[in-house]
Protein backbone atom coordinates (compact mmCIF):
# COMPACT_ATOMS: atom_id res chain seq x y z
CA UNK A 1 0.00 0.00 0.00
CA UNK A 2 1.34 2.91 -1.20
CA UNK A 3 -0.87 6.10 -1.86
CA UNK A 4 -0.86 9.83 -1.97
CA UNK A 5 -3.81 11.12 -0.69
CA UNK A 6 -6.05 14.22 -0.19
CA UNK A 7 -8.17 12.61 2.02
CA UNK A 8 -7.75 11.66 5.77
CA UNK A 9 -5.42 8.83 6.56
CA UNK A 10 -7.14 5.93 8.30
CA UNK A 11 -4.09 4.43 10.24
CA UNK A 12 -5.97 1.39 10.45
CA UNK A 13 -6.21 0.97 6.63
CA UNK A 14 -2.50 0.80 6.54
CA UNK A 15 -2.39 -1.63 9.55
CA UNK A 16 -4.95 -3.37 8.38
CA UNK A 17 -2.43 -3.68 4.74
CA UNK A 18 0.88 -5.31 6.45
CA UNK A 19 -1.17 -7.61 8.32
CA UNK A 20 0.66 -10.99 8.07
CA UNK A 21 0.78 -14.49 9.79
CA UNK A 22 4.42 -14.70 9.61
CA UNK A 23 5.20 -11.23 11.10
CA UNK A 24 5.24 -10.48 14.97
CA UNK A 25 5.72 -7.13 14.73
CA UNK A 26 4.23 -3.92 12.82
CA UNK A 27 5.73 -0.60 13.73
CA UNK A 28 3.56 2.58 13.01
CA UNK A 29 5.12 5.95 12.56
CA UNK A 30 2.90 8.52 12.38
CA UNK A 31 3.46 11.76 11.36
CA UNK A 32 1.13 14.83 13.27
CA UNK A 33 0.65 18.74 12.62
CA UNK A 34 2.34 20.10 15.81
CA UNK A 35 0.39 23.30 16.91
CA UNK A 36 4.04 24.88 16.55
CA UNK A 37 7.06 24.66 14.76
CA UNK A 38 10.73 26.45 15.73
CA UNK A 39 8.58 28.66 18.49
CA UNK A 40 6.32 29.76 16.13
CA UNK A 41 2.47 28.93 16.57
CA UNK A 42 1.35 27.27 13.85
CA UNK A 43 -2.11 27.67 12.11
CA UNK A 44 -2.37 24.84 9.52
CA UNK A 45 -0.19 23.13 6.55
CA UNK A 46 -0.54 22.87 3.14
CA UNK A 47 1.18 20.17 1.38
CA UNK A 48 2.45 19.50 -1.98
CA UNK A 49 3.44 16.52 -4.12
CA UNK A 50 4.41 16.29 -7.73
CA UNK A 51 2.24 13.08 -7.21
CA UNK A 52 3.42 10.45 -10.12
CA UNK A 53 6.97 10.82 -8.61
CA UNK A 54 6.25 10.57 -5.32
CA UNK A 55 4.45 7.28 -5.42
CA UNK A 56 7.45 6.33 -7.30
CA UNK A 57 9.79 7.18 -5.28
CA UNK A 58 7.92 6.04 -2.21
CA UNK A 59 7.65 2.85 -4.03
CA UNK A 60 11.43 2.49 -4.45
CA UNK A 61 11.87 3.18 -0.46
CA UNK A 62 9.50 -0.05 -0.14
CA UNK A 63 11.64 -1.97 -2.24
CA UNK A 64 15.07 -0.45 -0.53
CA UNK A 65 13.48 -1.63 2.85
CA UNK A 66 12.64 -5.04 2.12
CA UNK A 67 16.03 -5.42 0.72
CA UNK A 68 17.89 -4.00 3.66
CA UNK A 69 15.41 -5.97 6.38
CA UNK A 70 13.47 -9.02 6.03
CA UNK A 71 9.77 -7.11 5.56
CA UNK A 72 6.92 -8.73 4.93
CA UNK A 73 4.73 -6.18 4.10
CA UNK A 74 5.14 -2.22 4.19
CA UNK A 75 2.63 0.66 3.77
CA UNK A 76 3.45 4.46 3.56
CA UNK A 77 0.99 6.69 2.65
CA UNK A 78 1.49 10.61 2.48
CA UNK A 79 -1.46 12.72 2.79
CA UNK A 80 -1.49 15.94 0.29
CA UNK A 81 -3.72 19.27 0.79
CA UNK A 82 -4.66 21.59 3.27
CA UNK A 83 -4.36 19.83 7.13
CA UNK A 84 -5.29 21.10 10.82
CA UNK A 85 -3.45 20.76 13.52
CA UNK A 86 -3.49 17.09 14.79
CA UNK A 87 -4.45 16.18 11.27
CA UNK A 88 -2.09 13.11 9.61
CA UNK A 89 0.43 14.12 7.12
CA UNK A 90 2.33 10.33 6.82
CA UNK A 91 1.84 6.96 7.86
CA UNK A 92 4.29 4.50 7.66
CA UNK A 93 3.99 0.69 8.84
CA UNK A 94 6.40 -1.91 8.73
CA UNK A 95 5.66 -5.63 9.67
CA UNK A 96 8.08 -7.86 10.14
CA UNK A 97 8.95 -11.16 12.36
CA UNK A 98 10.73 -9.82 14.52
CA UNK A 99 10.52 -6.27 15.95
CA UNK A 100 14.42 -4.67 15.85
CA UNK A 101 14.14 -4.65 11.81
CA UNK A 102 10.99 -3.48 12.12
CA UNK A 103 11.78 -0.54 13.94
CA UNK A 104 14.94 -0.17 12.27
CA UNK A 105 12.82 -0.40 8.49
CA UNK A 106 10.23 2.29 9.99
CA UNK A 107 12.59 4.75 10.97
CA UNK A 108 14.90 4.55 7.79
CA UNK A 109 12.03 4.38 5.50
CA UNK A 110 10.98 8.11 7.30
CA UNK A 111 14.15 9.72 7.27
CA UNK A 112 14.74 9.08 3.95
CA UNK A 113 11.66 9.67 3.14
CA UNK A 114 12.35 13.25 3.72
CA UNK A 115 14.91 13.68 2.09
CA UNK A 116 14.00 12.30 -1.17
CA UNK A 117 10.27 12.14 -1.99
CA UNK A 118 9.10 14.86 -4.13
CA UNK A 119 6.80 16.62 -1.41
CA UNK A 120 6.34 20.06 -0.07
CA UNK A 121 5.44 22.10 3.46
CA UNK A 122 4.00 24.85 3.50
CA UNK A 123 3.31 26.23 7.06
CA UNK A 124 0.38 28.94 7.68
CA UNK A 125 1.10 31.27 10.88
CA UNK A 126 -1.17 34.34 11.93
CA UNK A 127 0.68 36.38 9.54
CA UNK A 128 2.69 34.92 6.92
CA UNK A 129 3.26 31.28 5.66
CA UNK A 130 6.79 29.39 4.60
CA UNK A 131 7.71 26.58 2.69
CA UNK A 132 9.97 24.35 5.40
CA UNK A 133 13.31 23.43 4.34
CA UNK A 134 13.47 25.85 1.26
CA UNK A 135 16.42 27.92 2.03
CA UNK A 136 19.57 27.76 3.91
CA UNK B 1 13.46 22.88 -28.62
CA UNK B 2 10.21 23.85 -26.89
CA UNK B 3 10.28 22.69 -23.17
CA UNK B 4 7.58 22.88 -20.43
CA UNK B 5 8.87 22.85 -16.91
CA UNK B 6 6.65 21.91 -14.22
CA UNK B 7 6.84 23.83 -11.11
CA UNK B 8 6.46 23.38 -7.34
CA UNK B 9 6.08 24.20 -3.68
CA UNK B 10 8.28 27.54 -3.83
CA UNK B 11 10.16 27.66 -7.20
CA UNK B 12 5.82 27.59 -7.98
CA UNK B 13 5.63 30.92 -6.08
CA UNK B 14 8.93 32.38 -7.46
CA UNK B 15 8.06 32.14 -10.70
CA UNK B 16 4.67 32.19 -10.42
CA UNK B 17 2.97 29.56 -12.16
CA UNK B 18 3.38 25.82 -11.86
CA UNK B 19 4.00 25.10 -15.48
CA UNK B 20 6.76 27.26 -17.74
CA UNK B 21 7.69 26.98 -21.70
CA UNK B 22 11.66 27.19 -21.96
CA UNK B 23 13.30 27.39 -25.07
CA UNK B 24 16.71 25.25 -24.94
CA UNK B 25 19.18 24.92 -27.79
CA UNK B 26 18.53 21.00 -29.41
CA UNK B 27 21.26 18.92 -27.24
CA UNK B 28 21.08 20.91 -24.35
CA UNK B 29 21.57 19.53 -20.94
CA UNK B 30 20.29 19.41 -17.72
CA UNK B 31 22.36 22.21 -16.71
CA UNK B 32 21.81 24.03 -19.50
CA UNK B 33 18.41 24.28 -18.34
CA UNK B 34 19.14 25.37 -15.20
CA UNK B 35 21.68 28.11 -15.73
CA UNK B 36 18.76 29.88 -18.25
CA UNK B 37 16.49 29.68 -15.25
CA UNK B 38 18.43 30.93 -13.02
CA UNK B 39 19.41 34.02 -14.86
CA UNK B 40 15.74 34.73 -15.69
CA UNK B 41 14.56 34.36 -12.18
CA UNK B 42 18.19 35.54 -9.69
CA UNK B 43 16.16 34.55 -6.72
CA UNK B 44 16.21 30.67 -7.28
CA UNK B 45 19.94 31.27 -6.10
CA UNK B 46 18.65 31.51 -2.45
CA UNK B 47 17.70 27.91 -2.35
CA UNK B 48 19.27 25.64 -0.58
CA UNK B 49 19.32 23.52 -3.39
CA UNK B 50 17.63 23.45 -6.84
CA UNK B 51 17.27 19.99 -8.49
CA UNK B 52 15.46 18.59 -11.76
CA UNK B 53 13.15 15.60 -12.60
CA UNK B 54 13.38 14.08 -15.79
CA UNK B 55 10.52 11.63 -16.35
CA UNK B 56 9.97 11.35 -12.86
CA UNK B 57 13.69 10.92 -11.94
CA UNK B 58 16.82 12.93 -10.43
CA UNK B 59 18.85 13.63 -13.11
CA UNK B 60 22.16 15.09 -13.30
CA UNK B 61 23.87 18.13 -14.86
CA UNK B 62 24.79 16.08 -17.82
CA UNK B 63 21.95 14.63 -18.89
CA UNK B 64 20.68 15.56 -22.32
CA UNK B 65 16.99 17.01 -22.72
CA UNK B 66 14.56 16.05 -25.48
CA UNK B 67 11.46 17.69 -26.93
CA UNK B 68 9.34 14.87 -25.29
CA UNK B 69 11.04 14.63 -21.59
CA UNK B 70 8.75 15.38 -18.96
CA UNK B 71 10.46 17.90 -16.64
CA UNK B 72 10.46 19.60 -13.24
CA UNK B 73 12.03 21.81 -11.18
CA UNK B 74 12.97 20.41 -7.38
CA UNK B 75 13.40 22.92 -4.54
CA UNK B 76 14.32 21.39 -1.13
CA UNK B 77 11.65 18.82 -0.35
CA UNK B 78 10.06 18.63 3.18
CA UNK B 79 7.71 15.64 3.14
CA UNK B 80 6.76 13.49 6.23
CA UNK C 1 -3.58 4.20 29.55
CA UNK C 2 -1.79 1.78 31.10
CA UNK C 3 -3.62 -1.71 30.94
CA UNK C 4 -3.66 -5.36 30.97
CA UNK C 5 -6.44 -6.56 29.65
CA UNK C 6 -8.61 -10.10 28.25
CA UNK C 7 -10.32 -8.16 25.56
CA UNK C 8 -9.17 -8.12 22.30
CA UNK C 9 -6.75 -4.83 22.00
CA UNK C 10 -8.01 -1.58 19.60
CA UNK C 11 -4.51 -0.12 18.22
CA UNK C 12 -7.00 2.96 17.31
CA UNK C 13 -7.82 3.30 20.83
CA UNK C 14 -3.96 3.27 21.88
CA UNK C 15 -3.29 5.86 19.49
CA UNK C 16 -6.40 7.88 20.17
CA UNK C 17 -5.17 8.31 23.67
CA UNK C 18 -1.43 9.66 22.72
CA UNK C 19 -3.18 12.18 20.88
CA UNK C 20 -1.97 15.66 21.44
CA UNK C 21 -1.80 18.96 19.42
CA UNK C 22 2.28 19.57 20.27
CA UNK C 23 3.00 15.97 19.46
CA UNK C 24 4.43 15.59 15.97
CA UNK C 25 5.55 12.32 15.92
CA UNK C 26 3.81 8.66 17.13
CA UNK C 27 5.54 5.65 17.36
CA UNK C 28 3.18 2.99 18.04
CA UNK C 29 4.79 -1.15 18.39
CA UNK C 30 2.25 -3.97 17.47
CA UNK C 31 3.31 -7.49 18.90
CA UNK C 32 1.29 -9.60 16.92
CA UNK C 33 1.39 -13.69 17.06
CA UNK C 34 3.28 -15.16 14.93
CA UNK C 35 2.46 -18.48 13.38
CA UNK C 36 5.94 -19.67 13.73
CA UNK C 37 8.61 -19.59 16.28
CA UNK C 38 12.29 -21.14 16.29
CA UNK C 39 11.25 -23.49 13.50
CA UNK C 40 8.01 -24.63 15.20
CA UNK C 41 4.53 -24.09 13.89
CA UNK C 42 2.45 -22.29 16.66
CA UNK C 43 -0.92 -23.45 16.53
CA UNK C 44 -1.79 -20.32 19.60
CA UNK C 45 -0.24 -18.13 22.87
CA UNK C 46 -1.44 -18.23 26.61
CA UNK C 47 -0.98 -15.37 28.24
CA UNK C 48 -0.77 -15.31 32.00
CA UNK C 49 -0.66 -12.05 34.06
CA UNK C 50 0.44 -10.94 37.48
CA UNK C 51 -2.18 -8.59 37.32
CA UNK C 52 -1.34 -5.81 40.10
CA UNK C 53 2.47 -5.65 39.36
CA UNK C 54 2.21 -6.12 35.38
CA UNK C 55 0.31 -2.76 35.68
CA UNK C 56 2.18 -1.25 38.11
CA UNK C 57 5.40 -2.30 36.05
CA UNK C 58 3.89 -0.78 32.89
CA UNK C 59 2.93 2.25 34.75
CA UNK C 60 7.05 2.94 35.89
CA UNK C 61 7.90 2.00 32.73
CA UNK C 62 5.94 4.73 31.13
CA UNK C 63 7.00 7.22 33.54
CA UNK C 64 10.98 6.39 33.11
CA UNK C 65 10.22 6.18 29.53
CA UNK C 66 8.71 10.19 30.09
CA UNK C 67 11.43 10.99 32.61
CA UNK C 68 14.39 9.72 29.30
CA UNK C 69 12.24 11.25 26.53
CA UNK C 70 10.03 14.23 26.43
CA UNK C 71 7.15 12.25 25.74
CA UNK C 72 3.55 14.09 25.40
CA UNK C 73 1.52 11.14 26.14
CA UNK C 74 2.15 7.30 26.33
CA UNK C 75 -0.46 4.21 25.42
CA UNK C 76 0.80 0.60 26.62
CA UNK C 77 -1.46 -2.05 26.51
CA UNK C 78 -0.99 -6.00 26.82
CA UNK C 79 -3.26 -8.83 26.05
CA UNK C 80 -3.75 -12.19 28.60
CA UNK C 81 -5.48 -15.21 27.99
CA UNK C 82 -5.76 -16.84 24.91
CA UNK C 83 -4.69 -15.69 21.63
CA UNK C 84 -4.94 -17.13 18.19
CA UNK C 85 -2.39 -16.45 15.11
CA UNK C 86 -2.71 -12.73 14.18
CA UNK C 87 -4.08 -11.67 17.09
CA UNK C 88 -2.59 -8.46 18.62
CA UNK C 89 -0.33 -9.26 22.05
CA UNK C 90 0.78 -5.59 23.20
CA UNK C 91 0.46 -2.27 21.71
CA UNK C 92 2.87 0.53 22.86
CA UNK C 93 2.11 4.12 21.46
CA UNK C 94 4.13 7.25 22.01
CA UNK C 95 3.48 10.57 20.77
CA UNK C 96 6.78 13.19 21.07
CA UNK C 97 7.52 16.59 19.66
CA UNK C 98 10.04 14.79 16.89
CA UNK C 99 10.18 11.49 15.39
CA UNK C 100 13.49 10.64 16.98
CA UNK C 101 12.29 10.42 20.82
CA UNK C 102 9.36 8.60 19.82
CA UNK C 103 11.15 6.10 18.13
CA UNK C 104 13.58 5.24 21.07
CA UNK C 105 11.34 5.82 23.44
CA UNK C 106 8.61 3.24 22.30
CA UNK C 107 11.53 0.86 21.23
CA UNK C 108 12.95 1.26 24.52
CA UNK C 109 9.60 0.46 26.66
CA UNK C 110 9.08 -3.02 24.48
CA UNK C 111 12.80 -4.08 24.92
CA UNK C 112 12.63 -3.04 29.00
CA UNK C 113 8.85 -4.49 29.49
CA UNK C 114 9.83 -7.85 27.98
CA UNK C 115 12.81 -8.27 30.80
CA UNK C 116 10.78 -6.91 34.23
CA UNK C 117 6.72 -7.01 33.56
CA UNK C 118 5.66 -10.16 34.98
CA UNK C 119 3.62 -11.48 32.18
CA UNK C 120 4.09 -15.44 30.79
CA UNK C 121 3.57 -16.64 27.39
CA UNK C 122 2.92 -20.66 26.45
CA UNK C 123 3.32 -21.23 23.22
CA UNK C 124 0.76 -24.40 22.14
CA UNK C 125 1.98 -26.61 19.37
CA UNK C 126 0.22 -29.62 17.52
CA UNK C 127 1.93 -32.11 19.60
CA UNK C 128 3.07 -30.12 23.43
CA UNK C 129 3.37 -26.15 25.12
CA UNK C 130 5.85 -24.94 26.06
CA UNK C 131 6.25 -21.69 28.98
CA UNK C 132 8.72 -19.41 27.25
CA UNK C 133 12.37 -17.99 28.50
CA UNK C 134 11.61 -20.69 31.26
CA UNK C 135 15.06 -22.87 30.98
CA UNK C 136 18.63 -21.84 29.98
CA UNK D 1 4.48 -17.88 60.15
CA UNK D 2 2.73 -18.60 57.78
CA UNK D 3 2.68 -17.26 54.37
CA UNK D 4 0.75 -17.61 50.93
CA UNK D 5 2.66 -17.67 48.14
CA UNK D 6 1.09 -16.89 44.48
CA UNK D 7 1.98 -18.72 41.70
CA UNK D 8 2.01 -18.25 38.03
CA UNK D 9 3.49 -19.91 34.60
CA UNK D 10 5.49 -22.61 34.84
CA UNK D 11 6.25 -22.20 38.71
CA UNK D 12 2.45 -22.69 38.77
CA UNK D 13 2.87 -26.27 36.86
CA UNK D 14 5.60 -27.04 38.75
CA UNK D 15 3.68 -26.78 41.88
CA UNK D 16 0.74 -27.73 40.40
CA UNK D 17 -1.27 -24.67 42.12
CA UNK D 18 -2.18 -21.22 41.74
CA UNK D 19 -1.26 -20.93 45.60
CA UNK D 20 0.85 -22.28 48.07
CA UNK D 21 1.11 -22.22 51.51
CA UNK D 22 4.51 -21.70 52.90
CA UNK D 23 5.57 -22.22 56.92
CA UNK D 24 8.64 -19.76 57.93
CA UNK D 25 10.40 -18.97 61.13
CA UNK D 26 9.17 -15.49 62.20
CA UNK D 27 12.11 -13.36 60.59
CA UNK D 28 12.50 -15.12 57.64
CA UNK D 29 13.78 -13.50 54.53
CA UNK D 30 12.72 -13.66 50.79
CA UNK D 31 16.50 -16.15 50.28
CA UNK D 32 14.88 -18.33 53.06
CA UNK D 33 11.61 -19.01 51.42
CA UNK D 34 13.64 -19.46 48.16
CA UNK D 35 15.83 -21.90 49.43
CA UNK D 36 12.63 -23.94 51.40
CA UNK D 37 10.51 -24.11 48.43
CA UNK D 38 13.30 -25.31 46.18
CA UNK D 39 14.41 -27.88 48.41
CA UNK D 40 10.73 -28.94 47.97
CA UNK D 41 10.39 -28.55 44.17
CA UNK D 42 13.86 -29.71 42.87
CA UNK D 43 13.03 -28.94 39.27
CA UNK D 44 12.71 -25.41 39.89
CA UNK D 45 16.25 -25.08 39.76
CA UNK D 46 15.71 -25.59 36.53
CA UNK D 47 14.65 -22.62 35.50
CA UNK D 48 16.56 -19.57 34.23
CA UNK D 49 15.33 -17.62 37.24
CA UNK D 50 13.60 -17.70 40.12
CA UNK D 51 12.65 -14.01 41.17
CA UNK D 52 10.46 -13.31 44.14
CA UNK D 53 7.68 -10.09 44.43
CA UNK D 54 6.86 -8.76 47.88
CA UNK D 55 3.59 -6.62 47.99
CA UNK D 56 4.26 -6.02 44.04
CA UNK D 57 7.94 -5.01 43.98
CA UNK D 58 11.10 -6.96 43.02
CA UNK D 59 12.79 -8.14 46.08
CA UNK D 60 16.16 -8.87 47.23
CA UNK D 61 17.28 -11.80 49.15
CA UNK D 62 17.85 -9.53 52.28
CA UNK D 63 14.67 -8.49 52.62
CA UNK D 64 12.69 -9.80 55.57
CA UNK D 65 8.95 -11.09 55.19
CA UNK D 66 6.13 -10.64 57.28
CA UNK D 67 2.64 -12.34 57.30
CA UNK D 68 0.55 -9.73 55.91
CA UNK D 69 3.20 -9.37 52.73
CA UNK D 70 1.46 -10.27 49.22
CA UNK D 71 4.26 -12.78 47.76
CA UNK D 72 4.63 -14.27 44.55
CA UNK D 73 7.28 -16.03 42.97
CA UNK D 74 8.37 -14.50 39.56
CA UNK D 75 9.62 -16.97 36.64
CA UNK D 76 11.53 -15.89 33.70
CA UNK D 77 9.21 -13.75 31.73
CA UNK D 78 8.11 -13.51 28.74
CA UNK D 79 5.80 -10.57 27.81
CA UNK D 80 5.21 -8.68 24.63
Amino acid sequence: MIEITDQPIQVQSCIDAVQSERAGAVDVFIGTVRNHNKNREVVRLEFEAFDGMAVRKMRELGEEASRRWPVEKIAIVHRKGTLEIGDIAVVIAVATPHRKDAFEACRWVIDTLKEVVPIWKKEIYENGEEWLEAHP
Amino acid sequence: MELTIHLYGITRDIIGSSKKSVQLPDGARVQDLLEQIRKEYPSLAELKSLLVAVNEEYAEGEVVLTGRDDVALIPPVSGG
